[in-house]
């Protein structure tokens, strides 16, 4: 992860296949956020039809996104914290990878969501690790590198230390934007916030594009225009998760996709109908 | 509230679980197993219990079952929903919840999770989710319940990896690490309940359910269980905690209902 | 500062004097907050009234309140990060009591505000201490030995140190508590919802108790009522600040303030006038 | 637009000030002369110009002058308000500053600023308010602007007390303590301007305002004030600019109003 030039130009409205081939590049350091809402669904599908390879992915939850750019072979490492299907069960795109190498082997960074949630927000604050208590006593510790251990200087007491997470890139779907470029997020905002602000560049897909914000209150969560480089308007852009005020959370195609990713195949074809139809010139995991 | 006619294990697990809840708690809430025995208690003898989940919902009432850790609901219903990182900072590290409500896929004899791996961490047979927020509720929620199915797969005598610290070895392993919290008190099962002992720390058969035998449940502990002194019988739901709890899993999605 | 009970009950109701009396101790560690918006003057007159005395005073910006508890004799001790009267001057208790001890001596701790917002962030998140990149060739981090420098365990970046703030007491004002006793800050936020984390002791005056509180948006500032351990009803209990959406900052008292605050016997005048005679049997300083 | 009759030095000083400032710059404002340049600039030539005060108030359009840092205007015309340990962690230490302004008590010779006392720590003569924001405004900044009456007192050879770390002792100080930032690049006086020379950090003048003399300059300077080898005469403020000042002055509260 490169140190993040973190003052930006006012953000460039561009169209999805435009912001991903010119933000999201082969071999980056990618954090598509969202805590279960607003998880950038269409952004991630544009990656996988633009092919983008070698990418370490970043992300709390995985969730279905991250199975599928795995399955794609679009990784070659994941930084994480719980990857499951929540409520459903395993990623079975992400099992097979680590299980058995396919599409290609994926290298792991595991932390507990409390380390993942702090090095996020020490991004964001500049600093170059975050310190918790936390991991005392896991084998997390013992098999992450960036698990260390620091004194406090006062009380002696012993703090967990994590690198700060500074992504290349920030991949986001937010409620809306106006027209100056300002994002205003509502409801669960899990990390989006810190992602945007630790990451050297940052995308950021939206509902819609309005005139008025309609900030709920002085203290809404709102990311300035100069603190993202390009707005998309996707609208539905986080389905099958959910915008709080626009769509919910289809619940049965998260119990579906436990089918469809179970077997290869399935995987693939159902990815060709409902992800690769729209674009082209994709390289296909074993089609080569 | 006479006992109901029959339930099934699981119903008699969540009740069981329910039951150690109390309106004071501030209950950190994992989903599935945890989330149906912790709304279960709200929604029976425990309406003021506080329910927090990973999501930044704090104090949230859903009305169904939520089938993930952040569904519309839960934000829906909550009191405020804050960013993760103050979740974790100021809500869960910052000392404010009583009981961490977890499930496990492994647990050993001393109360350690595991959520990682089966197997070994490099090569691993099978692959799990992961730590989510488990390692971090264990070591600073007051105290720690786990819900989870007995078998010999899932009571192990030590997990394959420890996810979430439960009393290391036990004894005074906890304090020995500097964690000041009481950690796993509680463990409910659909065969009964284990706690730890006072000394040792090993985990210990305190009560068993209706109609539970000794040798079911040493058959379904992968370690020689202990009995306490006194094993008592789990009191059975009542027609009401069974009533209350059908109705949440029968208007909750299917796939978010506990099997 | 002892180490904080963070799990409370529910809030109690209680009138100012009954509050101050049973929560705010002599020889405390108080900490009154509210960043130039909701500053709590109610209850810093009622601790003045009720002659509270050895109070180490913990605030970022003393502003009046505490130039008049400082004034009145209540504090042995001030920790701190900016003491003048904002956009007016200096604050002339707090520079008599420094300068010439009058009427007792003031010890001071001296921070930067990212110092002490961090400080008070950390005491609220549970940590013994908070890291910044700060404090770098400044004089404070001679004189404060409350300011160490530690290495980052991954880049040896030189990082200051700073001790959570983890007051016995806090005391802020809010707009309004509902009848549950949860509260709501809106507006400039500052520090609120961290000192009241991080003490050991919160009590809250707000403007008004509501049915409905009205929060603007999922996301709004809300402490819920196992956080607090008592509620007064204090309407206009900032004023001379300001309530977000129930008045203004009464800018002319500020300045006003300066000529009030030169002369001891003019300010003891006017606290006699304007704060004590509500109450009695209050220590005057010099009337011993 | 035409020069303006006649302007106070105060009112140079600002308009001087105000011009330094860019549409793009995302600007931390002290309050006071700072306050009153920046908002110039942004009802000028900058419209577009981003406000920040420590209040936590971001992207704000004041419509008069704040007396305070966090007067209820700064939140009413936000874009939006975050918490302070926010505003100073994710905001300025995170880097998104491209100038920090400040005003001054002391300043020297290598721009190192004090508002902490005049005097000894221990036993001050004058105990001035103190730190705030400044020193890691002075750190995280892109770059910084002091705007300060000259004054022998004011501009002294070395401060009384380092409050804001500037160029310390001169040359590459900043780098060797691993300061990323430049630190104060411009400080704009009544008399004039002077910027650190490229080499030593020391700051020169380089622009005197109309009618001041090189012997005012040198009279005001606490120490041997050097000169750049062409040091321009500052163009007086237009009458649009000295109007908008007047405007803005007059409409603001009359303690907000900079003397």
């Amino acid at each position: 992860m490169k140190a993040a030039e973190r003052i930006r130009r006012k953000a460039r409205f561009l169209s999805l296949s435009e912001a991903v081939a010119e933000y999201v590049r082969d071999g980056d350091v990618v954090a598509m956020e969202g805590f279960t809402h607003l998880i950038p669904f269409a952004a991630g599908h544009e990656v996988i039809r633009q092919g983008k390879r070698d990418l370490t992915l970043v992300r709390m939850t995985p969730d279905l996104i991250y199975d599928q750019l795995i399955g794609m072979g679009c990784a070659r490492k994941l930084i994480f914290s719980w990857g499951g299907n929540p409520g459903v069960g395993s990623l079975h795109r992400l099992r097979d990878a680590v299980e058995h190498g396919w599409p290609r082997p994926l290298d792991l960074e595991e932390h507990s969501h409390a380390g993942m949630a702090q090095a996020y927000a020490a991004g964001a604050a500049g600093l170059p690790c975050a310190i918790l208590r936390g991991y005392l006593g896991t084998d997390l510790a013992r098999v992450n590198p960036n698990v260390r251990f620091i004194d406090c200087p006062f009380t002696g007491a012993r703090l967990a230390a994590i690198p700060a997470l500074r992504p290349d890139v920030a991949v986001i779907h937010a409620q809306r934007a106006d027209r100056r470029g300002h994002v205003l997020i509502e409801g669960i905002v899990g990390v989006q916030k810190e992602v945007v602000l630790a990451a050297s560049r940052a995308v950021v897909t939206v509902e819609e594009i309005v005139d008025d914000l309609r900030a709920s209150g002085p203290n809404a969560v709102v990311l300035p225009s100069w603190t993202v480089d390009a707005i998309v308007e996707a609208p539905g852009g986080a389905r099958p998760s959910y915008a709080h005020g626009y769509y919910g959370r289809d619940n049965a195609f998260y119990a579906a996709w436990d089918g469809i990713s179970r077997d290869r195949e399935a995987f693939l074809a159902w990815m060709r109908e409902h992800v690769l139809r729209s674009g082209g010139g994709v390289r296909v995991p074993g089609s080569a | 509230m006479g006992a109901a006619a029959d339930c099934s294990p699981s119903e008699m697990m969540i009740v069981a679980a329910a039951r150690a809840l109390s309106n004071d708690d501030v209950c950190f809430v994992g989903i599935g197993l945890p989330s149906a025995a912790c709304n279960l208690a709200r929604l029976t003898h425990a309406p003021d219990i506080t329910l927090i989940y990973e999501s930044g919902t704090i104090e949230t009432k859903p009305h169904v079952l939520p089938l993930s850790i952040g569904d519309p609901e839960l934000c829906q219903t909550a009191l405020t929903t804050v960013p993760v990182p103050e979740l974790f900072a100021y809500w869960l590290q910052g000392g404010r919840i009583t009981v961490g409500f977890l499930a496990a896929a492994q647990i050993d004899r001393f109360g350690n999770i595991n959520t990682t791996v089966i197997g070994s961490y490099g090569r691993p047979t099978v692959r799990l989710p992961g730590a989510g927020g488990a390692p971090e509720i264990a070591s600073h929620c007051r105290q720690v319940f786990v819900i989870v199915s007995q078998t010999p797969r899932t009571f192990v005598p030590q997990v394959d990896f420890i996810t979430s610290f439960g009393h290391g070895t036990g004894g005074d392993h906890r304090q020995r690490l500097g964690i000041r919290t009481a950690g796993p008190t509680l463990v409910v099962t659909d065969l009964g309940v284990l706690r730890p002992d006072p000394e040792t720390r090993e985990l210990v058969v305190t009560s068993m359910h209706p109609g539970v035998r000794r040798e079911e449940v040493a058959a379904q502990t992968g370690w020689p269980v202990r009995f306490a002194p006194t094993v008592e019988e789990t009191p059975p739901p009542s027609a009401h905690e069974l009533a209350v709890l059908r109705d949440l899993v029968a208007r909750s999605a299917p796939a978010a209902a506990p099997s």
